[in-house]
């Protein structure tokens, strides 16, 4: 399914939602990192299973229930392999990345925190990759510390290095590509200093697992956490890796039907993991999609993504630069198609609501990260995230109506 | 539609907001928050005699929270609380519900009615106030 | 768009899915206590949804974005006024009926049990309304104590108030609709009498809000639960009622994005409910489906549903009782359309067996009620569960196989 | 296929389980557990210079599972442990890819492979047997 105008990016057209007008404007989505469209693939297989085979899993015996069971539990196996995991029970669905952290702080932080270890955030993570955390350690008497990033985004190594040094550190929560900045975290390295101390890492994948193939055996990741709706896939569905023996060795995160073994009033069983963690009728429609996703994801060339994406980057980011009183934030090399600017002629905000009468969709405020707002010294940023689906002429919009935006306020 | 925003009396205030400032004496005060951007702004008030005799606020924000929070200001400055709580009435209904109302003024905000992410940016100053007079600490436009 | 044949259900057509041949026999979905079927009205919103309006909420400020959060929060009013809740933030989504307990239980539960505190659960109940209060019970010091049913599945009355009188009980989890036996609880009165003694109750409404109007503020629940999946909504959602003044008082259940105010690593602060309990990007697609699915249902004629589902479920109890050596259990008065039943010829996982060869979908099992099992003193029960869209012709069909099953194994 | 599936011989092993029964003098035990439907059953072995002298087992279930450990016992019973590993392994293959080998009669067990839901039932006591002789104290299908 070719798309018509070679002007235009080659996966655009697999996307229905990008043909419409908004404000009477084309609409040029630029708001990928905050959640991304979803691929005809991926709708298509939901709807799909909802007209055909909607059934709730692991308990029918009959068909609708059994070609449900294998669709959830083929979608597992798909996971698994996208990013590499050993084992298909290594794989844990969640409601979202959100959930996926929650599970990790709450179910394997109550069994090993104890008062006076150290969890390590770095300053950039995402709320969700650090408040978690600090519940969490309120819980358990265990400290939250956070690990300093340089101007650019990029982490403060030789900081890192001592925090482990001189801490009790039980976990380090670090992001592999960060939402604001688009920074990518050497996590491989990360991972292998945290072990030499005998620290875990769980690295938030919801920004990496769109823009870039992933391997938690090669990054060493004990925790690797995606979403499905930043990764072209449906919402309210997320997945947690977790290596084998850290899973079977966690208590359970929340009760309810098949995560149970045996339920009694005189005590409950509970069974291995992934089962143990996935309490109550799951979201198959949801998980079903995701695996649509991943499959989609993975039968396209991530070498030409990446090229695609980094010319954008680069030339959008000149262009940016090139309008006076513009600012684009940490511009550290290799990082992902994402970027984060400020004006000194008007507030992130305001911007946004020029760009979006010109039909542009970008994010504005702190991105769920306080904290690198925060070390960044600003109260937030415009920012516009590219997928494949944008291209040259998204582009060029989004530096016109940023040019507009100025004319307007100074 | 973006020029009923962005009048040229907004972008005057948004860039040089009125009243802005401390107050050491402030009889009331309150935070302001909006949980879409995460702007705040911090208000304080002087009530004698339920007359509001001085007032100013602190904090950044964008052009429209603060244009409407320093319009704000210089209108009820002097009002009685009475009055400028049945001002906040007016000006809700009107960039809620389009209701056009007399408004001393600021009807320039009539325009945020048809750009509903920025209602909130639009009334923080205002819900701040309601919160001050009524001896809260905090106000949200959750 | 009434349906062609006046034979079948007057609701059959709304259902896409229905219309299809397993194991070359018509579908006969005789499973919705599992998980309902959804109306074309249903799919066709969430396509449309992910088609034109895809994007995060409460956090842009662009066309997309605030449709989006339009959508998300009008659907919060329409499940507020379905269950005649007071006010709209007394409504939280969740991924489900599960999760949702296990909210309330970990975040009332920490902040509220002590040791020596009782939390009674009825015998009858769902895991998911068990399970979490043993975990939290394990967490705070306090006990989970069964109150016994009779045969029929109906609550044993004296033995509740006795229970209530004789512990310091804090909470009472009972479901509205048994999922497995069809029993209706008392809950408006099991209300009253645990807030006699100062007990809040947890009212587990998934089998309710399929089958008949829920009004919360007549009930008094604290907290009442229910299922997008069981009420003709999609999967991966679900929504929490609380009682505005419990919500507020207390913690955050998962942290992330969206549900704080402020985060610092010395010290971060919190939304007000709902937004709280709601951590990270929604399942919106869900949500809004969970809506459609609520007002599809509200448009409808409750009492005609009644009476159709009441008359299945008399005509079908009795043929089913004609076939020798099939025993139906729980037939207490005025119970849901939800048909448990045994046999002296064969395991309820052959019989299902049987049955889908003849195209009729049932559920074989303890339907996630193990105590309830072994009160009954049976390992797993055949269940039928009739919904609207269910007919005389599928009831018709199921009478048939169980007698083909009789035939086979006897 | 539901005649492949519910063969005489299996209604029959069903309907009286072989070998049912408890062992007080058991070297080895196992309980079997299907996450599916909660079946459970115990099984109980005497092993002695590496062959199966006894195996009995309790509990009840499906007629798939009843009469497949029936089966199992009955067949099992009298071989090397390594025989009967090895037979676990050949059975396997034929409930779920559907390589029929040369089985001792338990051939009229691949009707089950028609039917995914009921491969567990049909391999519960295959699994306990195999954690029995691991020195486990569990198996489950899961
Ligand atoms: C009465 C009852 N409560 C709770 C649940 C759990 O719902 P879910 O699995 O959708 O979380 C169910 C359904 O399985 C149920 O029937
Ligand atoms: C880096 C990062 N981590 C975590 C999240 C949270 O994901 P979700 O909101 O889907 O749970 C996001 C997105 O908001 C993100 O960008």
């Amino acid at each position: 399914m070719p798309c018509k105008s070679d002007e235009r990016s080659a996966w655009r057209c697999e996307f229905p939602i990008l043909d419409q007008e908004v404000n009477g404007k084309p609409l040029v989505y630029l708001d990928s990192a905050a959640s991304s469209q979803k691929p005809r693939v991926v709708l298509d297989t939901m709807d799909f299973y909802y007209r055909m085979d909607n059934a709730n899993v692991h308990r029918g015996v009959h068909a609708l229930g059994q070609r449900s069971t294998e669709a959830y539990d083929n979608a597992r196996a798909v996971v698994a392999k996208h990013l590499n995991a050993v084992h298909t029970d290594e794989i844990v669905f969640t409601k979202g990345c959100t959930e996926a952290v929650n599970l990790v702080a709450a179910s394997w932080g109550q069994a090993n925190l104890k008062p006076g270890d150290v969890v390590l955030c770095s300053m950039a993570e995402h709320h969700a990759n650090l408040v978690p955390w600090q519940l969490a350690a309120e819980k358990t008497g265990a400290t939250v510390k956070p690990v300093p990033i340089h101007d650019d985004g990029q982490l403060d190594w030789d900081a890192y290095l001592a925090l482990l040094n001189e801490n009790p550190v039980k976990m380090v929560a670090i992001k592999h590509v960060c939402n604001t900045l688009g920074t990518v975290y050497p996590v491989k390295e990360v991972v292998s200093e945290a072990h030499r101390v005998g620290a875990l890492v769980t690295v938030d994948g919801a920004q990496a697992v769109p823009h870039r193939p992933v391997d938690v055996q090669d990054i060493g990741a004990d925790f690797y956490i995606l979403a499905g709706h930043k990764a072209f896939g449906p919402m309210g569905v997320g997945a947690l890796y977790g290596r084998l023996p850290l899973l079977r060795a966690m208590p359970p995160y929340q009760g309810g039907g098949d995560m149970i073994r045996t339920v009694s009033f005189d005590g409950t069983t509970f069974r291995e993991p992934p089962n143990r963690f996935e309490a109550g009728t799951p979201n198959v429609a949801g998980v079903v999609g995701l695996a649509a996703a991943l499959e989609w994801l993975a039968s396209q060339d991530f070498d030409r993504i990446e090229v695609h994406e980094q010319d954008l980057l680069a030339s959008a980011t000149e262009a940016l630069e090139e309008i006076p009183g513009v600012r684009v934030l940490g511009k550290s090399p290799g990082k992902a198609s994402v970027i984060s600017f400020v004006t000194d002629f008007a507030h992130p905000h305001d911007i946004a609501t020029i760009l979006d009468s010109e039909g542009v969709a970008v994010r504005a405020g702190h991105h769920c990260c306080m904290p690198l707002m925060g070390r960044l010294r600003v109260p937030a940023t415009v920012r516009a995230s590219f997928a494949m689906y944008n291209d040259n002429k998204d582009k060029e919009v989004l530096i016109q109506a940023v040019a507009k935006a100025r004319r307007i306020f100074s | 539609m973006l020029e009923e925003l962005y009048r040229e009396t907004i972008l005057d205030h948004g860039r040089k907001p009125r009243n802005s400032g401390h107050l050491e004496a402030a009889t009331h005060k309150a935070d302001g928050w909006n949980p879409l951007c995460g702007d705040q702004i911090r208000l304080f008030l002087i009530v004698q005699d339920d007359t509001i005799t001085d007032i100013k606020f602190e904090g950044c924000g964008c052009a429209i929270s603060q244009a409407s929070t320093s319009l704000m200001t210089e209108t009820v400055k002097g009002m009685k609380v009475v009055d400028a709580l049945a001002l906040f009435e007016k000006f809700h209904a009107m960039v809620v519900d389009g209701t056009v109302d007399e408004l001393d003024g600021l009807e320039c905000l009539a325009g945020v009615r048809e750009f509903p992410a920025r209602i909130k940016c639009a009334t923080l100053g205002w819900h701040a106030l309601r919160s001050a007079l009524a001896g809260e600490e905090a106000a949200s436009t959750e």
